[in-house]
């Protein structure tokens, strides 16, 4: 059987798995289908866990900011309170409205925690922990993120609701607009790596933290704050939040969904702010290298601190209204990431960088 | 009403399913009383102590409690504040939305009963519990943030010592 | 303005349309017939001594063998106060919209049609207010009205 | 594209919307984002109280009216207790003047403070409302410690205040006052020089002073217009007239310079507080007034400066102890009335920063 996948530090669990199954005598089209339906529910599981501490650590952190404790009684400061979350939305009715459109309403939460995952494929979680290194990897994540669009879009559409609708009515136009500065600042990087590969991203990157591209690149800084600022609104979270403003649209795309189908959106955020930041890793902050310590250390460390950052800006930041949300995009990110496009790949040409 | 509706059903055919099914309650029961997410609804002086409750110094969400806007999401009404003959259709309506499990707080003395304005007033509802099925009275006016975390706390008590099979009646 | 001085001022001007009332209290009082309160609103509100530009309250009154319409205005630039009553015949109570000269008496009018029933002529707007939409039970703040379920605090 | 069709949609907003402060419900004709058209449609907390005052006898409306102002409750104690003292020619003793200055000032700091947090909300960010409701806590230990409660005080009286402070209250309110003043600092630091926060309120909601004299908007919305009235300066009540302090106006008339407004109005308040807590006589708090009380027959329209404007009451005595007629007008029923006109036009996010900046709460508009 051939591995197109990277093991290197889980190999030995991975060598365990594929003895432990092949052992049963299964002939070989049916082998890849067990191991990789083990691979991605393993996966899941671990994103689903991880998307769960996220919602817990962002409401310590809110919490703390705003002096107050946050969960606190239900284990020690309340570590097991998403999970009881979880299991309350498990078990909550789901509420069918007489008047959405069904197929629609019914799929598109199911899209939106998909989509969320589909990232996970090429991220690079550390030295050869990747399930698969494309080498269109940059590509495959820009196309597959976007999906999230259309699963809001339908979410708003389907409900039948006037607030759903203009929430996800904004959340297109929103995403959509914040697509193109974004890529426009991931592309620098593409240039001075050379690939579109995740991973020989982060080779380029090695060495010490002045390897990275955030100081490596002549404006780097730039790029990777537009970067951010971008990915903050891709991830709907404040200042650019409108989709589902709370104050204006009440709860906005997601009003109607009740139970598990709004835990799919709720958590699907959660990972879909966990894939960005990992992304501003492994393009800008040197992905998992780091001194010492193992890699996936170093990864996770690092994508922490961003989605630290991205909590801090949530809880300080008013929210924007949705023109100015498009003027900021189109007249000021858009120039200014394609200027930085422009003169990075001159750069570049001329060989002005080291 | 999903899962738990479906679960005593099945689980009561296998053998030894009643064990099963007292682990299940337990579990169940105490997601459900460990996050009640509560709706967003005030309407009058109990309003402003609710605010004050969810705000740092009695701080709601300790107990695992956030707001939701929307009714679809939120498993508890905290009805703060006197209902009136105009607003008790909408407070109807906003307890149809909820997905169940659901519950009812009713804070207050307007709610429970009218408060002051029982006597000599034309507008007010007496009372919610013939609007909504209330489980929790917190008297007062308005009650004092500790006793509506007070309340709550009740409110859990009472929700994990409900059993599985009630659901089937509903 | 002192009261003494707005109570002179108001007399010399208007003092054929409105009559005063109430001599002792630290805000003039004037009575106007029903027919005269366009005009006399009008010339408050426009007259550069008096400049009764800021409406502040609009109260019925309902004294069972009459109504009577309690207007107070203020004038912002000279910080003065001025109340004025309109009284109504209890049988077929009707005044006159004064929305066109004070635009914030438009919802006062409102209430004061639907919770006494006195009827507005020239109102742009009068329709449902504060009580429910299906509401049939008459116009509730009349001294003599009466419901169901609507129970006096007993005495003690 | 100026040959697409669209088409106009009606969106219900409230009575049950984050935003609505309440119960109020706007009926929205917008187009996309826009709003074409908004119909205020209020009377979802409408508790009757004035036909609940005529049933009433002086003392016992006071606590009825607590919940007409609920957020700033001591000002309609005041209202009331002004209206029936006119009535019946009560000199208030010294002392009681200075405690219910005292408490008019705190209850206007504490609700400005709600205001600063909920707009802040309105706007989307979460974290100033808690800050807000953080020193509102210190005041509503305050009142505490005077009446016993945190909301509806029932702590002016005709005649006077119900009782004489506790002796921990001076250096507690000392302490209070200093600590808003500083956190005021903060306040400031956090939103007003955000540049979010500038966007989008600056230019915002534009009440021209004239529209808003002419719909009778009064308080620190009509003084963002530039207009410098105040009734505690202008239609003078209390001792206000002995304080060092100035009445705060900006001349923009947009959300923001309302919010500026309410900020500045904070800081007087600090200053009147300590002034009269310096100022603070010995003696009694509470003239003699008898528990039957009846004020000779005649009628009086009271209005004070509340933290929404103008809060009046018009009382019609018949001579008995209950009052004949009994009607409140709150600053919220005059700025409800002016949103239609200010925020028609601006975009749905537009309206709550306006809906939000003109601090409406309900049950002045109810009653």
């Amino acid at each position: 059987m051939i591995w197109p996948v990277a093991f290197a530090e889980l190999r030995p669990i991975f060598d365990w798995l594929y003895d432990m199954v092949s052992s049963t005598g299964l002939p070989e089209p049916w082998l890849s289908v067990v191991i990789y339906t083990g691979l991605g529910a393993m996966m899941f599981g671990v994103l689903a866990v991880l998307a769960l501490y996220l919602v817990w650590w962002e409401r310590k952190i809110s919490a703390h900011i705003q002096q107050r404790f946050g969960p606190m009684r239900h284990g020690w400061h309340g570590w097991y309170q998403t999970i009881m979350d979880a299991i309350k939305l498990l078990q909550k009715e789901h509420v069918d409205v007489a008047t959405r459109d069904k197929f629609v309403f019914f799929w598109a939460p199911v899209m939106c925690f998909v989509a969320a995952f589909l990232a996970y494929v090429t991220i690079p979680f550390g030295e050869g922990l990747i399930v698969a290194d494309l080498n269109i990897g940059v590509l495959y994540i820009m196309a597959v993120t976007t999906f999230t669009i259309i699963s809001l879009l339908m979410a708003g559409w389907g409900s039948n609701n006037k607030y759903a609708l203009l929430g996800g009515m904004r959340s297109a136009a929103q995403v959509v607009s914040y697509e193109v500065p974004m890529v426009a600042s991931i592309l620098v990087v593409v240039v001075f790596a050379g690939s579109l590969s995740m991973v020989d991203i982060v080779r380029a990157q090695d060495g010490m933290f002045y390897n990275w591209f955030i100081f490596r690149l002549p404006f780097g800084p730039i790029a990777f704050l537009t970067y951010i600022v971008a990915a903050t609104a891709e991830a709907n979270r404040t200042p650019f939040d409108i989709p589902e403003a709370e104050q204006e649209l009440v709860a906005g795309f997601n009003i109607e969904y009740s139970g598990m189908k709004f835990a799919m959106f709720f958590l699907a955020e959660f990972v879909n702010m966990f894939t960005v930041s990992a992304i501003a890793v492994t393009l800008f902050l040197g992905g998992w290298n780091g001194v010492f310590l193992p890699s996936w250390f170093w990864f996770l460390l690092k994508t922490f601190a961003v989605v630290l950052l991205l909590m801090l800006f949530r809880w300080t930041y008013p929210r924007l209204r949705v023109d100015q949300l498009m003027e900021f995009a189109w007249k000021f990110l858009v120039p200014l990431t394609f200027a930085n496009l422009i003169l990075g790949a001159w750069m570049k040409y001329a060989g002005w960088y080291w | 009403m999903g899962l738990i509706k479906k679960v005593p059903v099945y689980a009561e055919r296998i053998p030894g399913g009643s064990l099963v099914l007292t682990t299940l309650e337990t579990v169940l029961h105490q997601g459900q009383a460990k996050s009640l997410w509560y709706l967003l609804f005030g309407t009058a002086c109990c309003a402003i102590e609710l605010m004050c409750t969810g705000a740092s110094r009695y701080d709601f969400d300790r107990l695992g409690m956030i707001f939701r806007a929307s009714p679809r999401q939120a498993d508890l009404i905290i009805a703060a504040g006197t209902i009136t003959k105009k607003m008790a259709p909408r407070l109807r309506r906003l307890y149809d939305q909820m997905a169940e499990p659901r519950y009812v707080i009713a804070m207050g003395g307007c709610t429970i009963k009218g408060g002051p304005f029982y006597y000599d007033s034309y507008a007010v509802e007496k009372g919610i519990d013939h609007i909504v099925p209330v489980d929790i009275y917190i008297p007062g006016c308005p009650p004092r943030p500790e006793s509506l975390l007070e309340g709550c706390i009740h409110l859990q008590e009472k929700i994990k010592k409900q059993k599985l099979l009630d659901w089937q009646e509903k | 303005m002192t009261p003494d001085e707005l109570k002179d001022a108001v007399a010399g001007k208007l003092g054929d349309k409105m009559s005063l009332l109430d001599t002792g209290r630290m805000v003039p009082m004037f009575e106007i017939s029903a027919a005269n309160l366009l005009t006399v609103a009008e010339s408050l509100r426009d007259d550069a001594a008096l400049k009764f530009d800021y409406f502040c309250n609009l109260g019925a009154v309902d004294k069972t063998e009459r109504f009577e319409a309690v207007y107070s205005v203020a004038s912002i630039v000279h910080k003065h106060r001025l109340d004025f009553k309109v009284i109504l015949d209890h049988d077929h109570p009707e005044i006159d919209s004064v929305q066109e000269i004070w635009p914030a008496a438009n919802w006062y009018e409102r209430e004061m049609w639907e919770l006494f029933g006195i009827n507005i002529r020239n109102h742009h707007n009068l329709t449902r207010f504060l009580l429910p939409d299906d509401w049939d039970q008459g116009n509730p703040m009349r001294r003599d009205w009466d419901a169901p379920d609507f129970e006096k605090l007993p005495e003690l | 594209m100026p040959d697409l069709r669209t088409e106009e949609f009606v969106v219900n907003m409230g009575p049950h919307h984050p935003s609505t402060h309440g119960v109020c419900r706007l009926i929205l004709t917008m187009d996309g984002e826009k709003v074409l058209k908004i119909v205020p449609v209020v009377g979802y907390l409408h508790r009757s109280l004035e036909k609940i005052c005529e049933n009433r006898t002086y003392p016992q409306c006071i606590p009825i009216l607590d919940r007409f102002e609920y957020v700033t409750a001591m000002s309609c104690n005041y209202v009331f207790s002004l209206a029936a003292e006119r009535l019946a020619e009560i000199e208030v003793p010294e002392r009681a003047e200075y405690l219910r200055v005292i408490m008019l000032e705190l209850n206007r700091i504490a609700s400005h403070l709600i205001f600063y947090g909920v707009t802040a909300m309105d706007i989307g960010a979460l974290t100033p409302f808690l800050y807000g409701l953080r020193e509102r806590e210190m005041i509503m230990d305050l009142f505490e410690m005077t009446c016993g409660q945190r909301l509806t005080f029932n702590y002016i009286r005709i005649g006077g205040v119900a009782k004489d402070i506790p002796a921990e209250f001076i250096p507690y309110c000392r302490k209070t006052v200093s600590v808003i003043r500083e956190k005021l600092n903060d306040y400031e630091g956090l939103l007003n020089e955000n540049p979010i926060w500038l966007v989008r309120n600056k230019n915002i909601g534009v009440l021209p002073p004239d529209v808003g004299i002419a719909y009778g908007v009064s308080g620190p919305s009509l003084r963002a217009s530039g207009v410098d009235y105040d009734l505690r300066r202008d239609d003078p009540y209390s001792i206000y007239d002995r304080f060092d302090w100035k009445v705060a106006t900006r001349s923009n008339g947009d959300c923001y310079d309302r919010y500026l407004v309410r900020l500045d109005e904070i800081k007087q308040s600090v200053r009147i507080i300590e002034q009269a807590l310096d100022g603070l006589p010995e003696g009694p708090v509470k003239a003699k007034v008898s528990p039957n009380f009846k004020p000779p027959e005649g009628e009086t329209y009271a209005r004070v400066e509340n933290s929404r404007g103008e809060l009046g009451v018009y009382i019609q005595s018949d001579g008995t102890k209950k009052p004949y007629r009994v009607k409140t007008r709150g600053g919220s029923f005059n700025q409800l009335q002016v949103l239609p006109v200010i925020g028609t036009g601006g975009l749905i996010a537009d309206l709550v920063a306006i809906f939000a900046s003109l601090d409406i709460i309900l049950p002045e508009v109810d009653r």
